[in-house]
Parts: structure tokens; C-alpha cells; sequence
């Protein structure tokens, strides 16, 4: 038998587990040590509609922020900074609750073909 | 002692049997020897007839079945005098029994020839010497009397630390358990 | 300081705790096991102990408490019976695989139906499988020893485990016996303070435990767990070298009696191997090469020891107080008659279940084992592996 | 009250990544919940459902502070034995650090398997938060009815048949149960309120000894509505008085909004597909049943709550 590795999640607090890890080598238990850890799944193409920020509308009221399922609305010092793309589903509740309709949801097909049209006219 | 001396007690659920044989296996074990103490439970409350054991040694006991063949058999309630308090006794028996009767009296209701016989009127001793009909102390004293195991001075002493241990708010309850112990020793009827 | 008492198995395990002074224990009274709940409670109300008592509502809620208490970083225990256990069943296997070292008495009891309250081992043997270390106690020295080393061996880094000390309900939990206690002082520098590496109440490193653990991973958490098993074994080892040297009392992995230069052997666990030791002291007065092997460890299963204690005897009884229905005996027979199998010598090992529900083990019901085992030997042949010992057939 | 701007500033406790349903309820009450612990340490437990298997995915975890599950039915007590420890190892200084305890349970594991649990926790008065997460069914198995769901819904286990128009009984009361408890703290919240539940969980985190918060949190797979309008949903739900909102504190109970006029069920009902069968004809009598139900109710939290007897003006 070869002998045991007292350092499997152990001693070493493993932090990023990768699958070709073998079992001496995961952390222990399933415990997960590097906290909120899950923001680096990328969720963002689960979108099928992608919320759009109207920057001249917006009254920063971060309504949208206190609604928003996934955490993907980025906002800085109090005021709406951004989406998180890498992680907003598309869920469209944003708009919906904006009282001043300053954001829009867009197909994603749409966008990329929009993209698409204006890479072709450059 | 050179065999594993077994005791039964019979008694009825309440009577504090269970409590006897354990105060009696610890106040033994005092004295270095090897104690086991152990009722059997059943679903009883309240005025059933109970068993409890006692195991005493020299030497570590290792068994753990149930008591067969008892050397000394103790009965707590004379009502409870029959074939069950003879069952398995070897004919050199002991019997100690909680009773106004006589020990040939006893000893015609148990319908035995051998084996000695000791009674003792536990239920007025206890209700002289602690105010309530609880025999199991009394009985203990005259354990001591009629199997010469332990020196009478030396058990009293290990009672008292026994006593003193479980009623440290009590010195009444104290005095009068040991006063039931020392009466039964005297007062104990053999034959 | 050795002290010598007289106290019953339940009075012991309480006072083992108590000297342990576990920072929680959550708990559920069931009979035989209460005792212990209400003498530790007594230690609680009375403040001769740190532990914050959780009265929890069930036995499961007992165990879910007890898992909670000891992934927050806490040294914690509960204890159990019978259908306490089954209850808590699937938070052992819980326990277990969150890698908690939660320590937890078991007073033996048979499992309903119908419903008894007497001795068996079925409890303990629901759980064989859930990846907990399992010792058993031969009466109540093995108890209170086996408490405080259970300690050690739980938060042993290689192991990070659950144990579970099992004792015979009423046989050992509710009789008095002799036995020697070890000063507060001396347990307490024994079992030392728990540092865990990993807890939820380290405010700089959170940590999630009890994770979502699919396909690509739960296999290799599982690997772990029987590696910690296995680890498991060494350390029970160095704990009982440990322990000897502060008690005196030798403790391994199992306990051969008189097997040295033995024909016939016993293997059973717990009370009933006291009564079988008694057996073969008279037998080997009359001269017949008898002797017991009592697994202290059922779970890590100690088979390279038991191949080891047994590879010089002709029959082996393997005596099992639970039944499996599998018609082929009980828990014990399978793990025993297994591990000799790869031996060279054709060992002959038959099986008895004994003392289901509380029967009494009486010593002619051993005695007649080790003639039927002497049988055996004589004719070479075993008619029947599974056996009923005690039973009115 | 503190603003949203104030609000936005403390630490994101339970981040994007995780694998809830787009535009599940659940993100949002938690999140909301979590932001009213402010800048205490918190340890979360949870009961098994769609928010833990979601969130906790090995390897990884959406919480970005200490997390535990254990099984199903047990959030209460494992949470429990947490803050158990925390007592014990604070009183005897092995740690210094202040916590908060929660603990999330879905409508499965809070009123049906855990409620025992829940119970119990909160009779032995340890200081945490449990807050049920009420969608209305079992939904991380599928949509099967809980003691949760509403009278009439349509699920797996309920299912709307020609003989039986959906699930037949009316919905466990079991924030009044939990007020029954005699706790500190017991309210019901609905997200459509979000200054309602920020106002509560803070009361929840504030109050020494247990509180229960159960807040209305739809889940679009099994309630079948247009998945953005989660927040009018909810808001119907308290204007129609389905889910009024209401706290009881030390005893002590308290109407939080009386709607300003009678907004019949069927308003609530029409917009999600579990109850599209009761549109049907031949099913008017469940929709009268259920509106009996509700107006009921509705007088009995009025009395409990001092407030004069009287249905909204129609």
C-alpha cells in the first residue's frame, strides 16, 4: 500500500480544484475554500435576451440592482456602473422594474447579427 | 474467595432492590474486590416482582450473563416467598429475608431442608430508624451478618462514605440508614 | 492518579465526557442511553463542564446539531440507542462524509419490531457501512477507556472521522462494575484542545461544506474517506500505545485471548466475549486448546490482524448478536469468514447468532460452541454455517 | 432606512455563478436578506432544495462567506448546533469574532420535512434567522404540492385532472405557526416590498433569540408566469391579500399594508399557468373557495393584528 498522503485538502488548503485532479489531491469532503468562488462559472450563456444600459435615462435608483437574481449588476459608489454579462442570465427583470425604462432588452441573435452587419460595412 | 460469589435479590418494583444491589456492589468494591451489580429490566413499574444481581471476586469478572445459580439469594418482600426464591439455589444456600416470621417458619414455606436461613424485620426497623418503610438498607446489614464476607466495621465505614457521597444536604437520611444497617446486624435471625 | 470506582457502563461513558469537557453535545434521550444525557446534563446545570448542551428534539436533529456544532469548529458529541440511531442514520453517513470527528456512544439495543429495549448489536451494525469507526467495549473500563481515545482518533489529521463507542445496553450500561478512572488532569492533557483546520466560525477563511458533489468528484471524496479508513488503523494503534502508557490498559485493534497456540477460537464482540473468556479458562483447565478473539474494531474491519490471531486455528465460531436476513448469518460471519478465506489452511468457520432482543448468553449455550467446534475438527466437516444459539428450535 | 445607494456598498454575499433558474425568486430574497447582515460575519445554513444544489456545485460556491448544508429536513438544527458552538467556543475564548447565524429552507424543508427540526430550534431559543423561501411547491424535484401550495394549483402530485380541478386543500399558516412559537420575531415579506424585507431581516439579524421570516419567492418554472414580471406578480399576491404583510413582534402583531381596495384572486391567479384550469367552466366554485379562504384569513389576521374587521371597499 503506498502511504497515505496526509496532505490531501489537508495540510495544503487546496484552492482551485481542476478536474484532472485525482482524489489525493481535491480538497476534503467537497469543502470549498475560496469563498464565492462560483463567480468564475460563466453563466452569461444561458442569455438569450441581453439587458442594455441607457446611460442618458438612467437615474441611478439601483432599483435594478436590488433585483437582480445573479448579482450582475455592477454597481460603483452607489451609482449603476455596469452589467456583468460574464453572468447575467437574461432574465429580463431589470427592465421590467427600471421606473424609467432605462434599460432594454435585445435579442442576442439580434445583436449578433447587428454586430455581424457592422464588421461587414468596416 | 475462591469462585465468583453470586447474590439475587427479589423484590417488588419500588422497594429499592435495584438501588440495594448497586449501594452493596459499590460499598464492596471499596474494598478492592470485584463487584458487578445489575437489575434485570423489563417493562415492570410499580409493585411487580423484580430481580436485580450481584457478581463479588477477588479477581476481574469477566461474565456478563444473567445470575442462574445464586449462592445467596436476598427476598425484600415476604409475599414474594416461593419456588422462584429456590430456583437454581445450591442446597448450601443462603436466604436472607425481610420478614416477621421465623427462620423455620421460612424455611416451611420455601419447603427446603438445607441451606441456612436468615430473617429480619427490615419494614419496622426502617420505619423506626428513618421514618418510612424502605427495607433495602436494613437488608444490608444483615447481609453482612450472615455471609461473614466483610469485616462489619469496615462496610459500615464505606456505607457512611457512600451516604455522605449521595445525600451531602441530608445528614438525617445518613444517620438514620446507617442506624437501620447497624439494628439489622443485631436483630438478623439465623438457622 | 489511578482511582478505582464502582459505577455502571452509563455512569462511566457520562464521566468520560465529562473529562473530555466537549465544547457541545447535542443529544436525545432513548433507553438504555439516557442515563448518559441525564448525568451529563447535571454536569452542565452544574457548570462542571464548558459544553453548551443543545436538548434537541430528535435524534436526527441530535446528529444534524452535532454536525453543525463540529463543522463550526467545535469539539462536539452526541450519543444514541436503537431506533435513536436508525433516526439519525442518515446524518451518520453525513457526518461521515463532511470528514467531522464527532464522537458518539452507542448502548446497544435492538431495533423494532416488534419493539424491544434490550441488548443486540442490529443498531450498530445499520451503520457498519456509513464510514464510521466503530469500537466496542467488553464492559465498562473498555467504556470510559474507549470514550477518551475515541477523541484522538476522531481528530486524528489522517482520519477526521466520526466514532462511535458501542457498549451493551443494560449488560454494560446499566451494571455496576469495578473499574479504574483516570484524573481530570491526565484525560484532559490526553485528549488536548481541538484545532481544526477548516471551520465555519474562522472569520478570515469561510469555507462552504456539504456541497453539491456529482459525477466528477463524489468518487474521489470517497476515495478519501477509505483512505482515511485506513489510516484510520494505524492510529488507533499509536492512540491505545498512547493510552497504555497514562492507564496501563493495552489497547489494539483486537483482543486475542489465549489464541497463541489455540484449535478452536470464538470470535464475538463486546459483553459477550467476557463470558466467553470465563468458558475458556474452565475449558483449558480440562486441557482443550480454546481461546477469543474480540474485534475492539469492527469498522476500520481489522482483517490483517484477525488473519494473523487466527492462521494457527483449526474452527472458528463467529458469534453474531445481529441477524443480516441475507440467510447466510450475520454482519460479522461475512467480514471473519472473508478475511480467512485467503488463508492457506482450511479453517473451518461456522457461525452463531446469539442473544437477539436481550436473550441472555448463557455459558453452556459458549460451551456447547466450542464442542460443536471440537466436532468439526474431529469429523472435518461443518454441516451448517449458520447456527442459532439460545433460540428455541 | 438606509438607501439602495447605501445598501450597494456593503459586501456581495451571495454572487453571480451560481446555476438558479434565470429569474428565480430565490436569488433575489437571498440576496436581499444577506445585504441586511451588513458587515457581520454570517454563517448560512441550508436545507437541500433548488437554492443549495444550485449555489453549491463542487467545486464550486456562490457564498462568499461560511456556508453549510447538511440534508433536507435539518436546516434548523444543523444551524442550530453552529451557533451551539459559537456560544460555547466564544464564553470560553477560543474565538473572538462576532456572527450571525441564517438559515434557508425552501417551503419543502420548512413546512413539511423540516418543519420538526425548525420547530424545535426555535422553541430552544438559539439567536439565528430562519428564513423560508416559499415557492409554493416542491420544486427542486419537479413541482410536486406542498403543505405550501395554494388550493387550486396545478403540480405534479396535484396534477389538474378532469375529476380534480388541482390541489384540493387550502395552504398551511405557518408564519402564524411559527408565531405561535412565542419568538421574538416572526414576519411575512414578499419581494415586491423590497424596503419591507430589508426592514425585516434587519429586525431578523437585530433581535436577540430566533426569528422566522418567510418571504413569498416564485419560481417561474412552476408557477408559469411571464418570468421579468416576478415583482407585479408578488405584488399582486399582496394586494389581493393572498400574502398580506405582517410581523409579529414579542407577542405583539402588526398589520405592515392594508390594500386600499378589494383586488379580487382571480388577479393573481390569471397570470400563471399553474391555475389556468380554473378558468375553465365548470371550475368556478374553486375560485369562489378560494377567495372564502382568503377573505377569512384576512379577518382573523385583522383581529389578531387590533385592526377593525372589514374587508377593502369593493
Amino acid at each position: 500500500m503506498t502511504p497515505f498522503n496526509r496532505n490531501f485538502g489537508q495540510g495544503k488548503r487546496t484552492k482551485a480544484v481542476r478536474p484532472d485532479m485525482n482524489w489525493e489531491e481535491i480538497t476534503k469532503a467537497g469543502n470549498v475554500y475560496e469563498p464565492g468562488n462560483a463567480n468564475t462559472y460563466e453563466t452569461g450563456d444561458w442569455r438569450t435576451i441581453r439587458p442594455v444600459w441607457n446611460k442618458d435615462r438612467c437615474i441611478h435608483c439601483l432599483i435594478c440592482w436590488r433585483y437582480c437574481p445573479d448579482a450582475s449588476i455592477i454597481a460603483t459608489d452607489g451609482k449603476f456602473d455596469s452589467f456583468d454579462y460574464k453572468h447575467c442570465k437574461g432574465c429580463g427583470i431589470c427592465a421590467n422594474v427600471c421606473p424609467v425604462h432605462a434599460i432594454d432588452m435585445f435579442s442576442e441573435d439580434e445583436m449578433d447579427r447587428q454586430k455581424e452587419a457592422k464588421r461587414n460595412e468596416e | 474467595m475462591e469462585k465468583v460469589l453470586e447474590v439475587r435479590w427479589h423484590a417488588r418494583g419500588g422497594q429499592g432492590a435495584k438501588t440495594a444491589a448497586l449501594m452493596l456492589a459499590e460499598s464492596i468494591a471499596e474494598m478492592g474486590k470485584y463487584v458487578q451489580g445489575f437489575p434485570e429490566y423489563g417493562p415492570e413499574r410499580m409493585g411487580a416482582p423484580i430481580l436485580a444481581f450481584n457478581r463479588i471476586s477477588d479477581n476481574p469478572i469477566h461474565i456478563h450473563s444473567n445470575v442462574i445459580n445464586p449462592q445467596i439469594v436476598i427476598v425484600l418482600d415476604a409475599t414474594l416467598l416461593g419456588p422462584k426464591v429456590t430456583a437454581g439455589v445450591p442446597d448450601d444456600g443462603i436466604y436472607i429475608v425481610n420478614t416477621t416470621k421465623t427462620p423455620q417458619q421460612v424455611r416451611e414455606i420455601l419447603k427446603i431442608t438445607g441451606g441456612k436461613i436468615y430473617t429480619v424485620d427490615a419494614n419496622q426497623i426502617s420505619l423506626d430508624t428513618i421514618g418510612r418503610v424502605i427495607p433495602n438498607t436494613p437488608l444490608m446489614g444483615a447481609f453482612v451478618k450472615a455471609t461473614q464476607l466483610i469485616p462489619y466495621e469496615e462496610f459500615m465505614e464505606n456505607m457512611k462514605a457512600e451516604l455522605t457521597k449521595k445525600f451531602k444536604k441530608k445528614p438525617e437520611v445518613i444517620e438514620g440508614n446507617l442506624k437501620a444497617i447497624e439494628r439489622a446486624y443485631q436483630e438478623v435471625k439465623g438457622e | 492518579m489511578k482511582n478505582k470506582v464502582a459505577i455502571t457502563g452509563n455512569e462511566a461513558v457520562a464521566q468520560a465526557m465529562k473529562q473530555i469537557n466537549p465544547d457541545v453535545v447535542a443529544a436525545y434521550p432513548i433507553t438504555p442511553q439516557t442515563e448518559v444525557v441525564q448525568i451529563f446534563s447535571s454536569f452542565v446545570s452544574n457548570g462542571q463542564v464548558d459544553t453548551e448542551f443543545v436538548t434537541v428534539e430528535s435524534e436526527h436533529s441530535a446528529m444534524s446539531a452535532t454536525i453543525g456544532a463540529s463543522a463550526a469548529g467545535a469539539r462536539a458529541m452526541t450519543a444514541t440507542s436503537s431506533q435513536g440511531l436508525a433516526l439519525m442514520f442518515e446524518m451518520v453517513y453525513i457526518a461521515s462524509s463532511l470528514r467531522l470527528p464527532i464522537v458518539f456512544p452507542v448502548v446497544n439495543r435492538a431495533l423494532s419490531g416488534p419493539i424491544n429495549i434490550h441488548c443486540d448489536h442490529s443498531d450498530a451494525m445499520g451503520i457498519k457501512d456509513a464510514g464510521v469507526i466503530q469500537l466496542f467495549c467488553e464492559n465498562a473500563q473498555e467504556a470510559y477507556d474507549n470514550m477518551i481515545q475515541a477523541v484522538r482518533i476522531a481528530e486524528h489529521p489522517d482520519v477526521l472521522l466520526p466514532v462511535s463507542v458501542n457498549l451493551d445496553g443494560f449488560i454494560t450500561s446499566h451494571a455496576l462494575d469495578v473499574l479504574e478512572v483516570l484524573d481530570d488532569e491526565t484525560v484532559k492533557n490526553f485528549v488536548g484542545t481541538y484545532q481544526p483546520e477548516e471551520y465555519l466560525l474562522d472569520a478570515e477563511n469561510p469555507v462552504t461544506m456539504g456541497t453539491l458533489d456529482l459525477y466528477d468528484f463524489y468518487f474521489e471524496h470517497k476515495r478519501q474517506q477509505v483512505a482515511a479508513m485506513e489510516a484510520a488503523k494505524k492510529v488507533i494503534e499509536e492512540v491505545g500505545r498512547e493510552y497504555e502508557a497514562i492507564s496501563g490498559r493495552k489497547y489494539g485493534l483486537i483482543d486475542a485471548y489465549k489464541l497463541d497456540d489455540a484449535d478452536m477460537a470464538v470470535v464475538v464482540l463486546n459483553s459477550a466475549a467476557g463470558s466467553a473468556k470465563g468458558v475458556v479458562d474452565e475449558l483449558r483447565e480440562k486441557g482443550l486448546k480454546v481461546g477469543v478473539l474480540k474485534p475492539r474494531v469492527f469498522r476500520p474491519f481489522p482483517f490483517e490482524a484477525i488473519q494473523d490471531a487466527l492462521k494457527g486455528v483449526k474452527a472458528v465460531a463467529v458469534l453474531d448478536r445481529a441477524e443480516t436476513f441475507s440467510t447466510l448469518g450475520g454482519p460479522m460471519f461475512a467480514d471473519v469468514r472473508t478475511a480467512l478465506y485467503d488463508l492457506k489452511n482450511d479453517i473451518k468457520v461456522v457461525n452463531y447468532v446469539y442473544g437477539l432482543g436481550g436473550r441472555d448468553l448463557r455459558l453452556e449455550d459458549v460451551e456447547k460452541v466450542y464442542d460443536d467446534l471440537a466436532n468439526i475438527i474431529k469429523t472435518g466437516r461443518a454441516d451448517k454455517f449458520v447456527n442459532y444459539l439460545g433460540l428455541r428450535e | 432606512m438606509a438607501t439602495l445607494k447605501e445598501l450597494s456598498k456593503f459586501e456581495e454575499r451571495f454572487v453571480g455563478g451560481h446555476r438558479l433558474c434565470a429569474g428565480c425568486g430565490h436569488g433575489i430574497s437571498v440576496r436581499m436578506v444577506l445585504n441586511a447582515a451588513e458587515d457581520y460575519n454570517v454563517v448560512v445554513g441550508c436545507a437541500t432544495g433548488c437554492l443549495e444544489v444550485a449555489s453549491t456545485i463542487y467545486p464550486y460556491t456562490a457564498w462568499n462567506c461560511s456556508f453549510i448544508h447538511s440534508a433536507f429536513e435539518n436546516a434548523g438544527a444543523t444551524i442550530s448546533g453552529v451557533e451551539a458552538a459559537y456560544k460555547s467556543l466564544k464564553r470560553q475564548g477560543k474565538i473572538d469574532k462576532d456572527f450571525k447565524f441564517v438559515a434557508f429552507g425552501g417551503d419543502g424543508g420548512t413546512y413539511d420535512i423540516g418543519f420538526q427540526s425548525l420547530s424545535g430550534a426555535m422553541e430552544r431559543g438559539h439567536n439565528m434567522v430562519y428564513v423560508c423561501l416559499d415557492n409554493e411547491a416542491y420544486m427542486n424535484t419537479g413541482i410536486q404540492r406542498s403543505s405550501a401550495t395554494p388550493m387550486g394549483a396545478d403540480t405534479t402530485t396535484s396534477p389538474a385532472g378532469k375529476v380534480i380541478p388541482g390541489k384540493q386543500q387550502p395552504r398551511k399558516d405557518l408564519t402564524a405557526i411559527m408565531a405561535a412559537h412565542n419568538i421574538p420575531y416572526a414576519a411575512q415579506t414578499s419581494i415586491s416590498n423590497w424596503q419591507d424585507v430589508h426592514k425585516k431581516a434587519k429586525k431578523a439579524f437585530d433581535v436577540e433569540g430566533p426569528a422566522f421570516l418567510n418571504i413569498l419567492s416564485p419560481c417561474p418554472r412552476g408557477w408559469r408566469y411571464n418570468t421579468p414580471d416576478i415583482v407585479e406578480l408578488t405584488k399582486i399576491a399582496v394586494e389581493t391579500r393572498f400574502w398580506p404583510l405582517y410581523e409579529v413582534e414579542n407577542g405583539k402583531w402588526k398589520l405592515n399594508y392594508k390594500p386600499k381596495k378589494y383586488v379580487p384572486i382571480e388577479e393573481f391567479l390569471k397570470p400563471q399557468g399553474r391555475f389556468r384550469h380554473l378558468f375553465a367552466p365548470g371550475n368556478e366554485h374553486v375560485i369562489k373557495a378560494i377567495q372564502e379562504e382568503i377573505d377569512n384569513r384576512w379577518l382573523a389576521l385583522l383581529s389578531r393584528c387590533g385592526e377593525p374587521q372589514e374587508l377593502p371597499a369593493k
